[in-house]
C-alpha cells in the first residue's frame, strides 16, 4: 500500500496536477509518525509511510494547507473522509484545492496500548494471526493484536470513504458498529456510579488541549476556551468544574458535527475516554431526531440547527434512564 | 549499605508514612503509572516512569498565590502562604531527579520564590535506579546515569533487596528515620546490576544522540534554521510536551473572582499556547513556527546560555511518547544537526 | 446557596424566562399575586434560544441549586422558531449532565406563556421542591466560589 | 468604571409594604461603581423622573438602574427619562421588584433580601452596558406584489390608493387567479366574474399600478425597505405594446387543439390566445409549444393578419430590476393532483371531475355554455354524487393533514345550483363533518339541505367505478344509518384537497421567509402578525399562507396592503439596536448562525484580514444586516467560537447577571 501511494503521488506530482502532498513521515522508532507535507519525490521515497502505526487524521491539516497557493494530494482513510466532508460542509477547506486519494483504513496499533501491557524498549511489532509479536531491547514480547489496537480503531463505524478523486485498494462499507455499547452501559448506571465514573476520569485531565487542538471539528479562529472575553477561559482546571466545564463545552460545541473520529482519544495522553462525550451525544441525536452521521455528505442540516415542530420535549431526560 | 528485603517495602512504606507524607508511583487502571499520597496495601509501580512528571511536588499545575476579599467597595488582602508539611517522594527516577535542579536554577535563584522553596524546603526526595530503560530514554545524552540516580537519598535493587544511601543531610535524616527497619548489607552485586543497565543503555536507539552541537553559544546558528517550518508544520499548539515535561517552568499568573472575593493563582502555562506571554501591544511570537522554536531553542540554547552550560531536558521521553503528533526535541536535535 | 441551621434547606434557583412569554407570565403571577419562593431569582433574555449552555453551567458554578429556563410555548415564539431550537439544545444538555451523574432534577425547560402566571407560580413551587429534596449543588460547583 | 444611579421605587405601598425600600437604596449604594442610590414613593411620576434626570446631570452618571415594576411597564418610560438628561437610553436597566418580588412574597426580610439581589444583578449588567444607538435605512416607495389572483388585485389597489407605485407580478399571460374560473360566490350566489372583472380593469387602469403579466420573479437580494428583485417577464412572442387585443390572430390561428387552461382542459384554444374574454391584459400570447411557425417555420397566419403588427416570434425573455420597500406574497392556491386516487377513477372516467372543473362545466362561459352536461356524452347527469376531503384531512402520504377549509361552502354550492336549475337532478354529498363557520354560513348549508332537498350523507365513499352503462357506480358507507350504499351515477364529483402553488417553495427561499411542512407561508406571529412574514418587509395575502375563501383572502389582501402601506408611509425605518453582530476576527464562517437565523438577516462576505501571524488572508464572515435581525439571540448559541453576541444582551452581560445572583 505505502508503495503504491508513494508511486501515485510522485506521478501526481510529476505532472503537475498537485504541488504538495499531505500525508506521514516516519519517526525515530517504529511507531512515532507525523503528519508531514512532502513536495518532492526524494522526500517522499526517504520518509513517506503508511502502515499500522498511521493513524493521525490529516484532514484538519487541510484548513490551513487548502488556503496556499497550489493544489495539495491528501492521502485519507475511510473515518478521515467524513471529517474532511464535514469541514467541506462549514467551508473551513478550499475543495478545488485539494486532490482527495482514499485508502484503506484501520485497524491501527497504538503504541501507548503496547505499553501499557509492560513492554518495554518497543523496537518493532508485527501481527501474527490475532497475537502481535513485538521487538523490544529485551528480546521478543508477545500480546494479544486487539489489545493493542488504537481505541478509535475498536469500534470502526466505516470503512466507506465518502469522498474523494481516486481510490487506492478498494472501498468498504458502513459498518454495523457497536460503539454505543460503552455508552449505554454508562447509561445504565446509577448517577452516582456514572458520576464516580466521569470524576475519576476527568480528574486526570491536564488540560493540555490535545484532544480539542487534535479535533477536526475544533477549527475555531480563537477558541472560547483561549478567550478571555467569553468568561470561561483558563490555561488549567483550578476546580473540579472546571474539569466538567470544558469538557461539556466541548462536547456540546461539537455536537451534531463529531464524525467520530476518534482523535480526541487517541491522543489524549491520560487516557481519557473522550470519544464515549461525543458519542453520547451521537447516540442522542440519533434515536431523539432520527439517523444522522455528520461528515457523510457536505449539505444535510446539522442537528442542532434544525428542528421539527413536534421534537420531544427536554423532559425525556427525566423520563428515562436510571436515576 | 543499608538494604532491605523487596517484600517488605510494604513495612518501609508503613513507617515511613506513619512520620510525614508519602508519596510513591502506582498503577492506575489503565496501566500508566502516577504518583500518589501512600496509603495503606498501595503498591509500587513495576512502570518505567510515571505518566506525569515528578515535577508536580514542588511546582504544582496550578497554585493558590493571594486572595482578595471583598465586601461592596472594599478590599482586603489576604495572604494564603502556609509552612508546607514534610513529605517524602519515593521512587523518582533519574531524570526526574535532574529536573529538580533545573527547576531550582530558576525558582530558588535570586528572587526566590517563596511557594516554591517552601515545598523544597519540605520536600525529601528518594530516586530509584533504572533497570529496564526503554526505547524513549535519551537521559544519557545530558550526563545523568539512569544507574546512578542523583536525589537526597538513592535506591537500588538487585532484583532481591533494595538499598539506600544517602547524598546528603536530608536523604541521611530520611534513612534514620526509617533505621530500625534497615539492614547493613553487601552491595557488591549492585555493581553488576548497575553494569547490566548502562550496557542496555548504550543499545538504546537514541544512545549516540549528544548535546555537542548545541549550547549557550549556538543562537545565531539555530535561530534562523531554515528547518524550524517542516519540523513545526505539524505542531497542533497543545501543550501535551510542555505539560508532561519534567523540566518547563513558565507559568501564567491569574485572576479569578469567587463573586465574595478575587483568588489569584498561577498555572502551568505553555510556549505552544497562542497567548503565551501576551502582552500589551500583543503578542511577540505570532506563529507557531515562533512557538515551536521558542520550546526548542530554551531547551538547547537559551537555558544553557543562562545557567553555564545545563540543558533544559533531562531526556525522560515523556514527550516522544505523548506528543499527538510525534514531534519532539530528538527529532528537532537531529534536523537541525544536519547541515 | 443559602443553609441556615434551623431551617430547612434554601435552595438558589436561577430561572432564565424569555421577554415575551415567560417573562409576562412572571409578571402576571406577581399581579395576580401567586407566591412562589423568593429562591427563585429571574434572569430576563430575549428569547429562550439566547440562553448559551455555559450560562447554566456558570450558574451551577456560582452556586445555583437549580436551573430552569422558561419560554414560549413551542408554535409560539415570538421570533418564530428560537424555542424549537432551545428544545433541542437544552434537551442534549440536560442529557450529557445526567450522563456525567448530574442529578438531573436540577435542570427544567418549561413552556409558560403570557396568560399562563398561575402556571409559572405552580412551576417554580414544584421545582423549587423538587431542588429542595436534592439538597445543595455538590456535583457541579466550584469549591472557589462557595460561602465560607 | 462606569458611574451608576440606583433608584428605588416604592411603587406607593406596592413594594414598600413588603420591601425594605430604604435597606435596598443603601445595601446597593455600597456595590462597586455606584455613586448614589435613592428611593422615592413613585419613581415614574413626573417628580420620580425629574429626580433620575437631575441625578444624571449632577453626578455625571453613566448608567442607571431603576428598581421598580416590571421592564415591560416602565423601560420605556426611563429610557425616554434618561436620553433627556444627556444619558443614552440603553444606559439604563431595571430590576424588576414589584411583580417579580414585593407581590409574590409576603416576608419583608427575605423579600429585601432578594429585592437587594435583583437591584445587584442590575447593577452588574449596567456595568457592561454600552450606549446604543439605533440605526435607520432609508425605505424605497414601491411595493411588490407576487400574485395576481384576487389577493393580489386587492392588495395592489389598495397600496396604489394610499399613493404608492405598486408592481403586481402574474406568470399567467393575465391577472384574475382563480377566482375568474369560478362561476359563482358562496353564500351570496352573486357571479364571480361580475365582481372579479371590475376589479382587474381598476388594476390595469390604476397609474399607480404596473402589471408584469406573464412574468415571474427570478432574484431577490436585499431587506426590509430595500429589495431589489430580479423580474423575468417571459416572451410571449407577442408585442405588449402593440396588441390591440382585437382577438382576430386567434381566431385565424390554423392549430385549434391546445387543451385550455382556463377551462381545465375540458375544451381546446388555438396556439395563439387570449385566456379568455376579459382578460387583463388583454393582450394575445403564442404558446410556443403547439405554434406551426415556431415549431415547423411554416405557418406565419397571425402575423399576416394582426393589422398592429405585434407579432414578434423571435421575442426573448427580458429581464427587469427594480427596488422595492415591501413585497406581498399572495401565490395562491392550486387543487391538489388527483392521478393517486384510483379509487375515485378520476384517470379512469371523464364524468369523475375536480369541482373546480364543474365550475368550468356550469360557467356561461365554460365548455358548454353553462349548461351542466357530461364530460363523455354531453348529456344532462340526473344524479350527481360530490366526495368531500378528497386529499384533506388525511394522515397519508397522498394527502393533506391539513382542512382545505373551502369545500364544505362551495360544494353546498354547487349541490344548490344544481337543484336549483336542474331540480329533476338528484344530489348526493358524501363528508365527513360539514363545516360552516362563516357569516351565513350555516344558513347556507342548511337551505341546501332544507330547501333544495341535497341528501348529505355522512359517510366515506369506498370506491368509484365506471360502469360499461355510462353509469358511475359509487360505493358508500352511511356512518349514521350504519349502512353500505351502492349509487349509479351520471356524474362524480371530487372535492380536492387545496395546496399552496409550486411555485412558492423556490420564492420563499429567496425572500428567506418560512414555510411550513405543507408550504404555506409562515406568519411572523399566528395570532398577532397573520400578515406580516417573519422576514420584516415581506407581507402575507391570501391562500399562500393557509386555505382561505374569498372574503377572508380579500380581509387579509387589505391588511396585508396596510401592513405595506406602513412601511412604504416612512421615509426610513428605525433598527431596534438589540441586534447581534459578528466579530469578524473569531468568526469561522461555518454558516451555523446562518442556518438558525429566522429572518434571513446573517449573509456572508469575504473579506480580506491580516492575521494574527502576519499573513493576510481572505476569509469568510458572517454579516448581520442590523436592519433585518430582530435580536433574538439564536445565533449567539449556534456560533461556537462566540464570535456572535447580542447587543444589550451579551453573554459577558448574561453572566454578570448570573454571578450577581448567586453570589
Amino acid at each position: 500500500m505505502q508503495e503504491a501511494m508513494i508511486n501515485r503521488a510522485k506521478q501526481l506530482l510529476a505532472d503537475g496536477s498537485v504541488d504538495r502532498v499531505i500525508g506521514w513521515k516516519r519517526g525515530e522508532f517504529v511507531y512515532d509518525i507525523t503528519p508531514a507535507v512532502f513536495t518532492s519525490a526524494e522526500e517522499l521515497d526517504a520518509d513517506f509511510v503508511y502502515d499500522d502505526f498511521t493513524a493521525a487524521n490529516v484532514s484538519k491539516y487541510l484548513v490551513k494547507e487548502s488556503k496556499k497557493e497550489g493544489k495539495i494530494l491528501a492521502f485519507l482513510k475511510p473515518c478521515d473522509t467524513y471529517s474532511f466532508n464535514q469541514l467541506i460542509k462549514e467551508h473551513r477547506i478550499v475543495r478545488e484545492n485539494i486532490y482527495v486519494i482514499g485508502i484503506p483504513g484501520g485497524p491501527k496499533l497504538d503504541a501507548e496500548r503496547i505499553k501499557a501491557n509492560g513492554i518495554t524498549g518497543i523496537l518493532g511489532a508485527k501481527n501474527d494471526n490475532g497475537t502481535l509479536i513485538i521487538d523490544t531491547v529485551y528480546g521478543e514480547e508477545k500480546m494479544p493484536y486487539y489489545e493493542a489496537l488504537s481505541v478509535k480503531c475498536l469500534n470502526c463505524k466505516s470503512k466507506k470513504h465518502v469522498v474523494y478523486d481516486e481510490l487506492i485498494g478498494e472501498d468498504g462499507d458502513i459498518l454495523d458498529s457497536n460503539r454505543f455499547d460503552m455508552v449505554e452501559k454508562l447509561e445504565n448506571m446509577t448517577a452516582q456510579e456514572r458520576y464516580d465514573f466521569w470524576r475519576e476520569q476527568l480528574s486526570k485531565c491536564i488540560r493540555c488541549n490535545a484532544c480539542r487542538n487534535v479535533c477536526p471539528a475544533c477549527t475555531c479562529e480563537k477558541c472560547v476556551f483561549d478567550n478571555p472575553d467569553s468568561g470561561v477561559e483558563n490555561k488549567a482546571a483550578t476546580d473540579s468544574f472546571e474539569e466538567n466545564m470544558f469538557h461539556i463545552i466541548r462536547a456540546f460545541h461539537v455536537a451534531g458535527r463529531c464524525t467520530d473520529c476518534g482523535e480526541c482519544s487517541r491522543v489524549c495522553p491520560q487516557n481519557i475516554p473522550l470519544h464515549l462525550l461525543n458519542r453520547k451525544f451521537i447516540k442522542d441525536i440519533n434515536s431523539l431526531y432520527g439517523d444522522y452521521q455528520a461528515g457523510e455528505d457536505t449539505t444535510s442540516r446539522a442537528p442542532l440547527n434544525d428542528y421539527k415542530q413536534d421534537d420531544c420535549e427536554a423532559s425525556i431526560v427525566h423520563e428515562r434512564g436510571v436515576e | 549499605m543499608l538494604k532491605i528485603s523487596l517484600d517488605k517495602l510494604g513495612k518501609l512504606f508503613e513507617a515511613i508514612s506513619a512520620s510525614q507524607t508519602l508519596y510513591i508511583p502506582t498503577d492506575r487502571e489503565d496501566g500508566a503509572a502516577e504518583y500518589k499520597k501512600y496509603e495503606s496495601g498501595m503498591k509500587l509501580s513495576n512502570n518505567l516512569n510515571t505518566l506525569r512528571s515528578a515535577k508536580d511536588f514542588f511546582f504544582p499545575q496550578t497554585e493558590n498565590l493571594v486572595d482578595f476579599k471583598m465586601e461592596g467597595k472594599n478590599i482586603e488582602v489576604i495572604d494564603v502562604r502556609e509552612e508546607s508539611e514534610d513529605f517524602v517522594i519515593f521512587g523518582v527516577r533519574a531524570c526526574d531527579a535532574r529536573s529538580f535542579t533545573i527547576l531550582d536554577k530558576v525558582f530558588l535563584a535570586d528572587p526566590v520564590d517563596s511557594y516554591y522553596k517552601n515545598r523544597r524546603d519540605h520536600g525529601t526526595v528518594v530516586t530509584m535506579a533504572c533497570t529496564r530503560p526503554a526505547e524513549t530514554c535519551f537521559c544519557g545524552t545530558f550526563g545523568i546515569d539512569a544507574a546512578a540516580p542523583e536525589g537526597d537519598a538513592a535506591c537500588y535493587s538487585d532484583g532481591e533487596s533494595l538499598f539506600i544511601e544517602a547524598h546528603n543531610e536530608k536523604g541521611q535524616k530520611f534513612i534514620d528515620s526509617v533505621a530500625s527497619l534497615l539492614e547493613e548489607g553487601d552491595a557488591a552485586k549492585l555493581d553488576e546490576v548497575r553494569e547490566k543497565t548502562r550496557d542496555i543503555l548504550k543499545k538504546l536507539p537514541l544512545a549516540n544522540l549528544t548535546t555537542d552541537n548545541f549550547g549557550g553559544d549556538k543562537l545565531n546558528e539555530y535561530f534562523n534554521s531554515d528547518k524550524w517550518g517542516e519540523l513545526s508544520q505539524s505542531c497542533l499548539g497543545c501543550g501535551t510536551c510542555t505539560f508532561v515535561c519534567p523540566t518547563c517552568q513558565c507559568y501564567d499568573i491569574k485572576d479569578f473572582n469567587t463573586g465574595h472575593g478575587i483568588k489569584r493563582f498561577r498555572c502551568w502555562d505553555s510556549c505552544m499556547y497562542s497567548d503565551f506571554t501576551k502582552m500589551a501591544h500583543g503578542n511577540p511570537r505570532l506563529t507557531q513556527l515562533e512557538r515551536f522554536r521558542q520550546r526548542f531553542m530554551h531547551k538547547l540554547v537559551y537555558f544553557p546560555a543562562n545557567n553555564n552550560g545545563e540543558f533544559g531536558c533531562v531526556g525522560c521521553g515523556r514527550c516522544l511518547s505523548k506528543c499527538p503528533i510525534s514531534m519532539n526535541i530528538v527529532k528537532v536535535m537531529k534536523a537541525l544537526e544536519v547541515k | 446557596m443559602q443553609v441556615n441551621d434551623n431551617k430547612e434547606f434554601q435552595p438558589l434557583i436561577v430561572a432564565f424566562c424569555c421577554n415575551w412569554c415567560s417573562y409576562a407570565g412572571a409578571d402576571l403571577s406577581g399581579t395576580n399575586r401567586l407566591n412562589y419562593p423568593t429562591n427563585v431569582k429571574i434572569i430576563r433574555v430575549p428569547c429562550s434560544c439566547r440562553v448559551n449552555p455555559m450560562f447554566i453551567l456558570r450558574a451551577f458554578q456560582r452556586g445555583a441549586d437549580g436551573v430552569i429556563l422558561c419560554g414560549c410555548h413551542p408554535g409560539d415564539c415570538h421570533y418564530t422558531s428560537g424555542n424549537y431550537f432551545t428544545r433541542r439544545r437544552m434537551t442534549l444538555l440536560f442529557s450529557m449532565l445526567d450522563f456525567l451523574g448530574i442529578e438531573r432534577d436540577r435542570t427544567r425547560v418549561e413552556w409558560v406563556s403570557a396568560a399562563e402566571g398561575a402556571k409559572f407560580a405552580a412551576t417554580m413551587n414544584e421545582f423549587t421542591e423538587a431542588v429542595r429534596k436534592l439538597g445543595p449543588n455538590r456535583r457541579l460547583e466550584d469549591l472557589r466560589c462557595r460561602k465560607q | 468604571m462606569q458611574r451608576i444611579g440606583v433608584f428605588v421605587c416604592h411603587c406607593g405601598t406596592n413594594i414598600a409594604a413588603t420591601v425594605d425600600v430604604k435597606t435596598v437604596a443603601e445595601a446597593l449604594g455600597h456595590e462597586p461603581g455606584v455613586v448614589i442610590s435613592q428611593d422615592y414613593q413613585y419613581m415614574c411620576s413626573e417628580s420620580g423622573q425629574n429626580l433620575v434626570k437631575n441625578a444624571i446631570k449632577e453626578h455625571n452618571l453613566t448608567g442607571v438602574v431603576v428598581c421598580s415594576c416590571s421592564p415591560r411597564m416602565h423601560e420605556n418610560t426611563f429610557r425616554k427619562a434618561a436620553a433627556a438628561a444627556g444619558l443614552n437610553s440603553y444606559m439604563v436597566e431595571i430590576a424588576n421588584i414589584r411583580e417579580q418580588c414585593s407581590w409574590i412574597h409576603k416576608d419583608i426580610a427575605t423579600a429585601t433580601e432578594k429585592a437587594i439581589i435583583l437591584g445587584k444583578a442590575a447593577v452588574a449588567k449596567v456595568h457592561l452596558n454600552a450606549p446604543l444607538t439605533a440605526g435607520e435605512s432609508p425605505v424605497a416607495k414601491r411595493a411588490l406584489v407576487i400574485g395576481g389572483g384576487i389577493a393580489g388585485i386587492q392588495t395592489a389597489l389598495d397600496i396604489a390608493e394610499a399613493g404608492f407605485d405598486v408592481d403586481i407580478v402574474e406568470k399567467n399571460p393575465t391577472i384574475g387567479g382563480k377566482m375568474a374560473q369560478i362561476d359563482k360566490t358562496f353564500p351570496t350566489l352573486d357571479c364571480a366574474a361580475c365582481i372579479l372583472t371590475p376589479k382587474m380593469v381598476e388594476a390595469s387602469q390604476n397609474e399607480h399600478i404596473t402589471i408584469h403579466s406573464f412574468s415571474e420573479v427570478t432574484d431577490v437580494k436585499g431587506f426590509v425597505g430595500n429589495f431589489t428583485v430580479t423580474i423575468k417577464k417571459k416572451a410571449r412572442f407577442v408585442d405588449e405594446t402593440k396588441c390591440t387585443g382585437c382577438g382576430l390572430c386567434t381566431e385565424k390561428c390554423p392549430m385549434k387543439k391546445v387543451p385550455n387552461e382556463f377551462n381545465m382542459g375540458l375544451d381546446n384554444r388555438s396556439a395563439i390566445y387570449i385566456p379568455f374574454a376579459q382578460a387583463v391584459p388583454k393582450v394575445a400570447t403564442i404558446d410556443p409549444n403547439y405554434c406551426m411557425m415556431m415549431k415547423t417555420g411554416k405557418c406565419g397566419v397571425c402575423s399576416k393578419v394582426c393589422s398592429a403588427g405585434a407579432i414578434d416570434y423571435k421575442q426573448q425573455d427580458k429581464f427587469i430590476e427594480q427596488k422595492y420597500g415591501a413585497i406581498v406574497v399572495a401565490t395562491g392556491f392550486n387543487p391538489i393532483n388527483l392521478d393517486k386516487y384510483d379509487e375515485f377513477a378520476y384517470n379512469q372516467c371523464p364524468d369523475v371531475v375536480t369541482s373546480l372543473e364543474l365550475e368550468r362545466l356550469m360557467n356561461a362561459a365554460g365548455p358548454n355554455g353553462g349548461t351542466l352536461l357530461r364530460p363523455s356524452d354531453k348529456t344532462h347527469p340526473h344524479k350527481i354524487v360530490f366526495v368531500q376531503c378528497v386529499g384533506s384531512r388525511c394522515d397519508d402520504s397522498k394527502g393533506k393533514p391539513y382542512c382545505s377549509k373551502i369545500c364544505c361552502m362551495y360544494t353546498a354550492k354547487h349541490a344548490m345550483l344544481i337543484r336549483e336549475k336542474y331540480p329533476d337532478t338528484e344530489v348526493y354529498v358524501f363528508y365527513i363533518d360539514v363545516r360552516t363557520p362563516g357569516k351565513n354560513f350555516d344558513e347556507f348549508y342548511r337551505r341546501a339541505v332544507e330547501q333544495y332537498n341535497v341528501h348529505y350523507i355522512k359517510g366515506m365513499v369506498g370506491k368509484v367505478t365506471p360502469r360499461s352503462d355510462g353509469k358511475i357506480d359509487v360505493q358508500a358507507s352511511d356512518l349514521l344509518a350504519n349502512e353500505q350504499l351502492h349509487i349509479d351515477a351520471d356524474m362524480v364529483v371530487l372535492a380536492a384537497a387545496i395546496e399552496p402553488d409550486k411555485t412558492a417553495r423556490p420564492l420563499a427561499t429567496m425572500l428567506t421567509t418560512q414555510m411550513d411542512t405543507n408550504d404555506f407561508f409562515t406568519e411572523a406571529h399566528p395570532k398577532l402578525r397573520p400578515v406580516e412574514s417573519a422576514t420584516a418587509g415581506i407581507f402575507l395575502s391570501g391562500a399562500c399562507q393557509g386555505p382561505k375563501d374569498i372574503p377572508e383572502t380579500v380581509a387579509q389582501a387589505s391588511a396585508a396592503a396596510a401592513k405595506a402601506i406602513g412601511l412604504l408611509v416612512k421615509n426610513s425605518i428605525t433598527c431596534n439596536p438589540c441586534v447581534a453582530h459578528s466579530n469578524e476576527l473569531m468568526c469561522n464562517g461555518c454558516s451555523s448562525c446562518e442556518k438558525v437565523c429566522p429572518y434571513g438577516a446573517i449573509t456572508y462576505i469575504d473579506k480580506e484580514f491580516r492575521m494574527p501571524d502576519r499573513t493576510t488572508a481572505v476569509r469568510r464572515v458572517a454579516n448581520v444586516n442590523p436592519a433585518v435581525c430582530q435580536g433574538c439571540g439564536a445565533c449567539t448559541v449556534a456560533c461556537p467560537s462566540g464570535a456572535m453576541d447580542l447587543n444589550g444582551f451579551s453573554n459577558s452581560q448574561i453572566m454578570a447577571e448570573v454571578d450577581a445572583i448567586c453570589k
